[in-house]
């Protein structure tokens, strides 16, 4: 059978970029319609992975493996497990939403947009399917210089320091990962993450290796105190540029964890798991408090997008205490599965959330909290997604944001209560700050003149919006299929925890 | 007794001299007209001498005259980028030349004898031919950047580059002469040999460290650096740019010659040296790059800490390190062929388009062009999947494999650093609004657009798939 | 013979569809359309509920217990949604479906004048599918599904009117103090599978009794004991959703909600998920005395202190939300005493003479124009007989005047409580017996106030308003001239009145018929699970006999003399000599002055939470992400990279000798380290 | 008698006047090619004297080379010599700073 299945899906969109770019030069409308073309084919693709991927198994499916460069013995090795399916159809299902939702948002250079948009979705998926160490680093870095220039080109004011900030921010992160994985590589001769994985090490190896990773990951999860960036970039760039950036970008932070930190080093992130563990609580808490003040929408969207991610790395260090302390696998597993799910769910949230924004932006031009104010008044059918997706952040049960931090609380609180005493936090502080900026753009009498003459949204928001709705629900009210189709892997992951390399 | 089989071995060589020589003198008579007939004559005889480079590569080394010349792979390889190097100089050159009157044609044979000297540079199999070879390449460059004999800015970088070239080669001299005291051999083989016995190890040493700033001087490290920026600016950007990518690899081939052929066995002597200089010139050439306004110059600081990394390969003193060197050097003339090449087609009489601010807003002007320059930047600032990452990936290998890990560390660093200024003009290119007034206007020549778009494609293209190159280099180590 | 899984589901879901066809189509379905689906949706579960409640009982149909479906299953831990339908079940599906129905009918005329009818229609029936998810789960994470389901309801519907500042303030206000309580309420579900290893209801109680012995290591040296932590973090979310003190400062605010609202959710069934919850939740409690005496003491304390405040409120709907506050308090004490059956017959016999008084005051504001302060009102019982007649068997019902609803209840817990030696319990008997003539006080108050006495406002006909104009009235509340009407107030609509009338009857006689089996007869059977030891119904069921002797040795109880004093007291101050009423206001300054202030808490919370939590987020915000991390580190070091790369590029002077000399410096470096190394 | 040690002397004497001549010179540029030519010369004395010390002649080879190049070099020095006194009127060392930073 074809088994160039994970191939297809990250050139598909990288090589549609060109004709992207060379029909909408003159023809904009061209470039809006190829590039819907290309990203409605990518998920489409992307759907065959469902029946194509055997859930019961663990393990790399779908593989495929070519030397590359023989000398550095690199291979082009792609492969996926439970994890890289679901943050790939994630990856593919937001690339579509992009696209509709920059239609004719985007009127400077649209076909440029629409290309860089495609291209980043490709490399996004080569890092969820790469199973070498170098490709995926390739892959890691190279998705920057779309971002970059989505943000530089499409974005706000002050959109040249926040893309340089995220831009350099991100490359210092990655630098020292690199450097580890030259060190792995010259120790084990090989970049395959499998081999790298069973490679033994000594405690300070790994150590040293661990904080290497860890700069790089938890910059682009990003984790306190490394987030600055984050805020700047979501409020300069352009709304897709957001979208994409919240909705897979900091997955691959986590994803990172998953892959290299956990498996490779274990022991030492066994041993510095509290610090990751606390540095997530002061994300929850810390974050918490941040996002509350802000008067710009979209940071506030963006704080308490760190916020979130502090579950993700959460629950998956959470996992080594349980494991390895207590030998309560079922509790770690639970741990890692809501770092996935929250993971999914987030990329669902977010997006939508900063979907939602741009809707308002696109009418009046501002991000300031003090500009809106009773807009439900003037759009009620886009009050409902609004408050819907608003729910959703605050983890109301039935929407996808619960199911995450329900299990990650549910299983920190067996390694110990007060973690999940701290994590908890977040049923207030998220409701406190995500409700208040309801209140203040949602509710209440129209103060702004221009609010008075806001529309509705139309169909294409319409469809961006519903179809965020629709999966945010489905996922919360149904999330097992998920979990299901994750659970061989996780379970995998946490055999990969338990055994000891020194 | 020279016989037929040495001047088979040197047949490039032989072949690139007689055709220089017929093309000085084909010039006097040609009219100013004819002279394209010139260009593509030259870029012919280039070819040709290429080809011959590749014909009769003999397996492993082959030396002639009694070891003056040796023939290898290292030697083929550096040659022939070194050449290509040269056409693309000569194609992207053409336009920018005659806008400024100096089509002329001086301009080609002294390129040619530069190529000549960079070719007998890098398979010179003696002092001696090395300081024949090198003052070849430096006589022809000196007066390659004094070629606009209108500019005062080309001239006073020419005095600068003459006074500390002549400075350099003298302490070449010096350190040559220490060691040839200490050992009474000139020959590299000769001096690998009599080395481990030699009666005088400090005068050996002392000679070294002079024979060392040689070389620094010639790859453009800190501090040997200083005539680098104002030579860059100085010089017709044409110049520029074969100053930027052959001369390095002669200057590569140079350092490898002098220190791994001839003094190998004192490699834990200057692994020390070039580790220093290595520092010294990533920092200088990524912190001073951050704050220049002129695109000339900051390639030129960026030259500077690209020479840096090139060091962290050959401080690893072994095949992996030389090749992995090589690579680096190879990439970065190819990546500075292109970085120029952007500038030489966007400028025009009256008009260098070499200030940063000269590319604002290019994405909306000359789309293509930005594409291409932004390719070649991000290339230099090893930013995968560019061929450029790769590079460095390589270089930082060697040297975490030497047990320079700190070393990595510091380059890793200023790669952060260096990341900005590139940035800096991307964003120029493509964040900023064109200024009012000032227009772009592409050069019409057709073969520089597309050696250009090629040329910059190949950094892309060798980013996705550039294992057949390293093993080229590989090979010229084996042995 | 078993009940069907898809009776149940048409139950849970027939609301859902009322109110997505309401909600999503509302335009095109129009008025009519919205509440004619809505209601046809809650006609088809309350009926089925009955069924349900029949067959349970009556029917013989054995305690349904299965799921529907699979939420999620990670190694041993599995969560699941299904039902779990017992007698406890049946009778919550009865009380929220008929109570919600009837609410649903009588918002046809309350708000006949509002934009938003289909938007409220759609709301009320998502509240109703919501609460019936929360009573029919049968394990913890649908419960804490619907929990949190009604919540946001009540978040939606307290600031239905989204135009006023007081709405929106209170219904974040609501959310958030809700969300505290939901903090404890999630920690105790993560205690539960921490310790029980599951989340389904029936094996958690089935393995129950192994949390004997077991503790949790707070810190090193503190143990505390497994089903104690368990249930005072469920107690928590208890707290919070009841409104138990110190949690309850969100009730009050609610009644910026319409009063449909403040009678289903604030009054008849959401705030009394929490009783549900404990109840359900009572072998794990049964485990645990002292996680009994925090509930025993934190209900007492509500059933007097909130109701001391109700006595000072002049708006109409405030006072029954503090008397719901401090019903509430009872039923929590009834659970506080082991008494859960006591607590849950009280839930609801006060959910229907609850929902009476807030629909009969609702009734009232409509006749007022949304008039709510009562001392513009007095003597409208010539003007709604019916209104009038209902609201007083509903306070009698209130004040558990024997032989009503409420006094079989009550009067249950309160003897309940005498009996009980639990620590706390006498000080539980003082506040409940207390609280009788409290009770007492403030709702005859409250009806002297609104029906009796002379008239407070003047009619002034003018033709400039229109009967049309009110509806604005409702959107700036309050604004218009205080105790001025446009046209004498006239009894309210069939629609109105109908609920009154059918909420009145169970309010007179539901207790007599059922107190027995419910509170005696062990009617909740499995649902319910009691100690031995702890069994004070037992004990107070020894005296039962039969409802009507109860009913006649009620008159001679204490708590009935304090209703009689009471009685004495305000119908002397309201009725004959109201100058007396400012002179105890003045003799009492500073009681009143305290309760005038609900004790400070709002002021406080307020204070502390609110403004300091912004305070504290402006101290991170700028102080640390801004001022430390971008503003040191991040562009900190740009900005030193950027100063020195200025200096060095001044050693790049342009000058000749200074290059050369930079070369000999390289020279001499390399020679020195060299002869450094050397030597 | 004369050793080879003074020979060395010698030329490192040469060597660093000439050296001293470049940095130390903020005149003229002509100067800077007199002190290249006397480097130049040092370096010679020292082949010379190494090569007669070491019976071997080759170095004496390389000087006939050095002086060859040297007197090409200087031609081409005193051309731009020629060249910078033509732009910019001076052969002061000190005002050749347009370029710099």
């Amino acid at each position: 059978m074809f088994n160039h299945l994970l191939s297809l899906l990250i050139w598909l969109p990288i090589v549609g970029a060109v004709p992207v770019l060379l029909a909408g030069s003159g023809r904009p409308n061209a470039a809006r319609w190829i590039a819907l073309l290309m990203a409605i084919l990518t998920f489409a693709i992307s759907l065959f992975l469902i029946p194509q991927y055997n859930p019961d198994v663990a393990g790399m499916q779908l593989v495929e493996s070519h030397l590359w460069i023989d000398a550095l013995n690199v291979h082009y090795s792609l492969g996926v497990d439970g994890i890289s399916v679901a943050l790939i159809l994630l990856t593919t299902f937001v690339g579509i939403l992009v696209i509709v939702g920059a239609w004719e948002v985007i009127q400077d250079k649209p076909h440029q947009y629409m290309a860089a948009m495609l291209v980043l979705e490709g490399l996004m998926i080569g890092v969820f399917c790469a199973t070498d160490a170098l490709l995926f680093y390739a892959f890691f870095e190279a998705m920057l210089i779309p971002m970059f220039i989505l943000i530089g080109i499409w974005g706000g004011p002050r959109r040249v320091y926040a893309t340089l900030k995220f831009f350099i921010y991100t490359f210092f992160g990655s630098i020292f990962m690199l450097i580890g994985l030259i060190y792995l590589y010259l120790k084990a001769g090989s970049w395959d993450l499998h081999t790298l994985s069973t490679l033994p090490l000594s405690l300070t190896e790994q150590s040293w290796l661990f904080f290497a990773f860890l700069i790089a990951f938890a910059v682009k999860v990003p984790m306190v105190p490394v987030h600055t960036w984050l805020p700047d970039a979501h409020v300069e760039a352009p709304t897709g540029g957001s979208v994409v950036l919240a909705a897979v970008m900091l997955k691959i932070g986590g994803y990172g964890f998953l892959r290299f930190s956990l498996p490779i080093v274990p022991d030492a992130s066994h041993q510095f798991a509290w610090v990751v563990i606390l540095l997530s609580l002061i994300a929850v808490v810390y974050i918490g408090y941040v996002a509350l003040v802000q008067e710009d929408m979209k940071k506030l969207v963006a704080y308490s997008s760190v916020a979130h991610m502090g579950f993700v790395t959460l629950g998956v260090f959470i996992a080594f205490m349980l494991v390895r302390d207590q030998g309560n696998t079922d509790a770690a597993r639970l741990g890692l599965q809501g770092a996935m799910v929250q993971m999914i769910s987030h990329g669902f949230v977010s997006g939508a959330m900063f979907s939602c924004i741009g809707v308002m932006y696109d009418r009046l031009h501002t991000r300031l909290i003090k500009d809106y104010g009773g807009v439900i008044n003037v759009m009620p059918w886009f009050g409902f997604f609004y408050v819907l997706f608003a729910m959703a952040n605050c983890g109301l049960p039935g929407t996808s944001g619960f199911v995450g931090e329900f299990m990650v609380i549910l299983s920190s609180f067996s390694a110990n209560p007060w973690i999940a005493f701290v994590a908890a936090f977040t049923l207030i502080i998220g409701a406190a700050y995500t409700l208040y900026l309801v209140k203040r753009v949602l509710w209440g009498e129209v103060t702004n003149p221009h609010v008075a003459e806001m529309k509705d949204i139309n169909g294409r928001e319409w469809f961006v919006l519903g179809a965020f709705a629709a999966a945010v629900l489905v996922l919360g009210v149904w999330p097992a299929p998920l979990t299901h189709l994750m659970d061989s892997s996780v379970n995998q992951l946490v055999q990969v925890l338990a055994n000891h390399k020194v | 007794m020279p016989n037929i089989n040495d001047i088979l071995i040197m047949l490039p060589e032989f072949f690139l001299v007689t055709a220089a020589c017929i093309l000085l003198l084909a010039d006097a008579f040609m009219k100013p007209a004819e002279r394209v007939y010139l260009h593509w004559l030259s870029i012919g005889v280039l070819v040709v001498t290429g080809y011959l480079v590749l014909r009769y590569q003999p397996e492993g080394a082959v030396t002639a005259f009694n070891g003056m010349f040796i023939r290898d792979g290292l030697g083929a390889v550096l040659k022939l980028f070194a050449i290509l190097s040269t056409i693309l100089v000569f194609i992207y050159g053409r336009p920018y030349m005659v806008d400024r009157k100096l089509f002329v044609g001086e301009f080609y044979t002294l390129m040619l004898f530069a190529v000549i000297g960079v070719m007998l540079l890098v398979s010179a199999g003696n002092l001696v031919m090395i300081y024949l070879g090198l003052e070849l390449l430096t006589l022809s460059s000196y007066a390659l950047v004094a070629l606009n004999r209108d500019s005062s800015l080309s001239s006073e970088a020419a005095i600068k580059y003459f006074v500390l070239g002549a400075l350099s080669s003298g302490m070449l001299l010096y350190g040559m002469s220490m060691v040839y005291g200490a050992t009474g051999a000139l020959g590299l083989a000769q001096l690998h040999e009599a080395i481990p016995h030699s009666a005088m190890p400090h005068l050996l040493v002392f000679g070294l460290v002079f024979m060392v700033i040689g070389v620094a001087f010639k790859l453009g490290v800190a501090p040997f650096h200083m005539w680098i920026p104002d030579v860059y600016e100085g010089s017709p950007t044409a110049v520029t740019t074969f100053i930027g990518s052959a001369s390095k690899l002669a200057a590569f081939g140079m350092a490898f010659r002098l220190l791994a052929t001839g003094m190998g066995d004192f490699a834990q002597h200057w692994q020390i040296m070039l580790a220093a200089l290595a520092v010294a010139s990533l920092a200088i050439g990524n912190i001073v790059a951050i704050v220049q306004s002129n695109l000339k110059r900051l390639l030129a600081y960026s030259t500077i800490s690209h020479m840096g990394y090139l060091l962290l390969g050959l401080v690893n003193a072994g095949p992996e390190g030389y090749s992995a060197a090589m690579f680096y050097a190879v990439s970065y003339a190819l990546m500075s062929t292109a970085a120029f090449g952007v500038i030489l087609a966007l400028s025009r009489a009256g008009f260098e388009c070499d200030n940063i601010d000269d590319f604002k807003g290019l994405n909306q002007r000359a789309p293509w062009m930005a594409f291409l320059m932004m390719l070649a930047l991000f290339s230099l600032a090893g930013v995968p999947p560019m061929f450029g990452f790769y590079a460095k990936l390589l270089v930082l290998q060697a040297a975490i494999h030497a047990g320079m890990l700190w070393l990595a560390i510091v380059g890793a660093v200023f790669a952060i650093i260096g990341l900005y200024y590139y940035l800096r003009v991307v964003k120029v290119m493509y964040f900023d609004k064109p200024e009012a007034g000032t227009e772009v206007r592409l050069q019409s020549d057709f073969t520089l657009r597309l050696v250009l778009s090629l040329n910059a494609l190949v950094l892309l293209g060798l980013g996705l798939y550039w294992g057949p190159l390293l093993n080229w280099c590989k090979q010229a180590f084996v042995g | 013979m078993e009940l069907s899984s898809s009776i149940l589901l048409t139950i849970a879901l027939a609301p859902l569809v009322g109110c997505l066809l309401a909600g999503f189509f509302g335009k095109q379905i129009g008025r009519a359309g919205a509440h004619s689906v809505t209601i046809l949706g809650l006609l088809i579960s309350c009926g089925l509920s009955f069924y349900v409640l029949y067959q349970i009982t009556a029917g013989g149909a054995p305690v349904y217990n299965h799921n529907i479906y699979t939420w999620f299953e990670i190694g041993k831990y599995t969560a699941s949604v299904g039902f779990l339908i017992d007698r406890l079940t049946a009778m919550m599906m009865v009380v929220v479906t008929f109570v919600s129905l009837l609410v649903h009918v009588y918002t046809i005329g309350y708000m006949a004048e509002d934009d938003g009818y289909q938007r409220f229609f759609s709301y009320i029936s998502l509240f109703t599918f919501s609460m019936l998810m929360l009573v029919m789960s049968n394990n913890f994470l649908q419960l804490f599904f619907g929990w949190e389901a009604v919540g946001l309801v009540s978040y939606l519907l307290i600031g239905f009117w989204f135009k006023r500042p007081t709405a929106i303030f209170a219904n974040l206000k609501a959310f958030l103090v809700n969300r505290v309580g939901d903090f404890g309420f999630l920690l105790g579900i993560a205690a539960v599978l921490y310790f029980l290893g599951t989340l389904d209801y029936a094996t958690a109680f089935a393995t129950a009794p192994s949390l004997v012995g077991k503790t949790l290591a707070l810190t090193q040296n503190t143990h505390w004991d497994a089903a104690t932590v368990i249930c005072i973090l469920l107690f928590v979310g208890a707290m919070g959703k009841s409104a138990q003190v110190p949690l309850h400062v969100w009730l009050p605010d609610s009644m910026e909600g319409p009063t449909p609202i403040s009678a289903l959710i604030h009054a008849a069934t959401m705030v009394t998920a929490g009783i549900f919850m404990v109840a359900r939740m009572s072998p794990l409690y049964e485990l645990s005395e002292t996680a009994l005496s925090v509930v025993l003491v934190i209900g007492a304390t509500g059933a007097l202190f909130t109701g001391l405040i109700g006595i000072v409120q002049n708006d109409i709907k405030r006072v029954v939300a503090y008397s719901t506050l401090s019903q509430l308090g009872y039923m929590t004490v009834a659970l506080g005493v082991s008494a859960y059956a006591g607590a849950v017959f009280h839930l609801m016999t006060h959910a229907f003479f609850k929902a009476l008084l807030f629909l009969g005051a609702g009734s009232v504001i409509i006749a007022m124009h949304h008039e709510q302060d009562m001392r513009y009102m007095g003597g409208l019982r010539k003007y709604m007989p019916i209104t009038w007649i209902t609201m007083w068997i509903g306070s009698l019902a209130l004040v558990a005047f024997p032989g009503t609803a409420g006094f079989f209840s009550k009067d249950t817990i309160i003897e309940a409580v005498g009996e009980s030696h639990r620590w706390g319990a006498h000080y539980a008997y003082f506040c409940v017996v207390a609280g009788a003539f409290v009770t007492a006080t403030y709702t005859f108050r409250q009806m002297y106030l609104t029906f009796h006495g002379k008239e407070r406002f003047t009619i002034v006909h003018d033709d400039h308003h229109g009967h049309g104009h009110h509806v604005d009235h409702r959107d700036d509340h309050g604004h218009h001239e205080a105790g001025i009407m446009h046209e004498a107030p006239k009894e309210s609509p069939w629609v109105v009145t109908l609920p009154l009338i059918l909420l009145a009857i169970p309010s007179l006689l539901v207790g007599f018929f059922t107190a027995k089996p419910m509170l005696f007869g062990g009617w909740f059977g499995s649902a319910i699970k009691v100690n031995e030891a702890n069994d004070v119904l037992g004990e107070v069921g020894h005296e039962f006999h039969d409802a009507f002797h109860k009913m006649l040795s009620g008159f001679a109880t204490l708590p009935f003399g304090l209703v009689v004093l009471a009685f004495l007291i305000t119908t002397y101050i309201y009725l004959f000599n109201p100058s007396v009423a400012d002179r105890v206001r003045r003799a009492f300054q500073p009681v009143y002055h305290v309760l005038q202030h609900k004790y400070w808490f709002d002021a406080v919370y307020y204070i502390v939470f609110a403004r300091g939590g912004i305070a504290l987020g402006r101290m991170f915000w700028k102080g640390g992400d801004a001022a430390v991390i971008d503003g040191v580190l991040i562009d900190g070091s740009a900005s030193m990279i950027q100063r020195i790369a200025a200096g060095v590029r001044r050693l790049q002077s342009g000058y000749l000798y200074h290059y050369a000399f930079a070369m000999i410096l390289g020279l001499i470096l390399l020679l020195g380290g060299y002869w450094l190394v050397g030597h | 008698m004369i050793t080879l040690s003074h020979y060395i002397v010698l030329g490192a004497i040469l060597f660093c006047i000439s050296v001293a001549g470049l940095f130390i010179n903020r005149k003229n540029v002509i100067v800077l090619l007199m002190a290249i030519e006397l480097m130049l010369l040092a370096v010679n004395i020292n082949f010379v004297a190494f090569s007669r010390f070491n019976h071997d002649v080759a170095g004496q080879v390389f000087v006939f080379f050095i002086l060859t190049v040297a007197a090409a070099e200087s031609a081409i020095g005193l051309a731009i010599l020629v060249l910078l006194f033509r732009n910019r009127s001076t052969v002061n060392v000190a005002e050749i700073d347009s370029m710099k930073g």
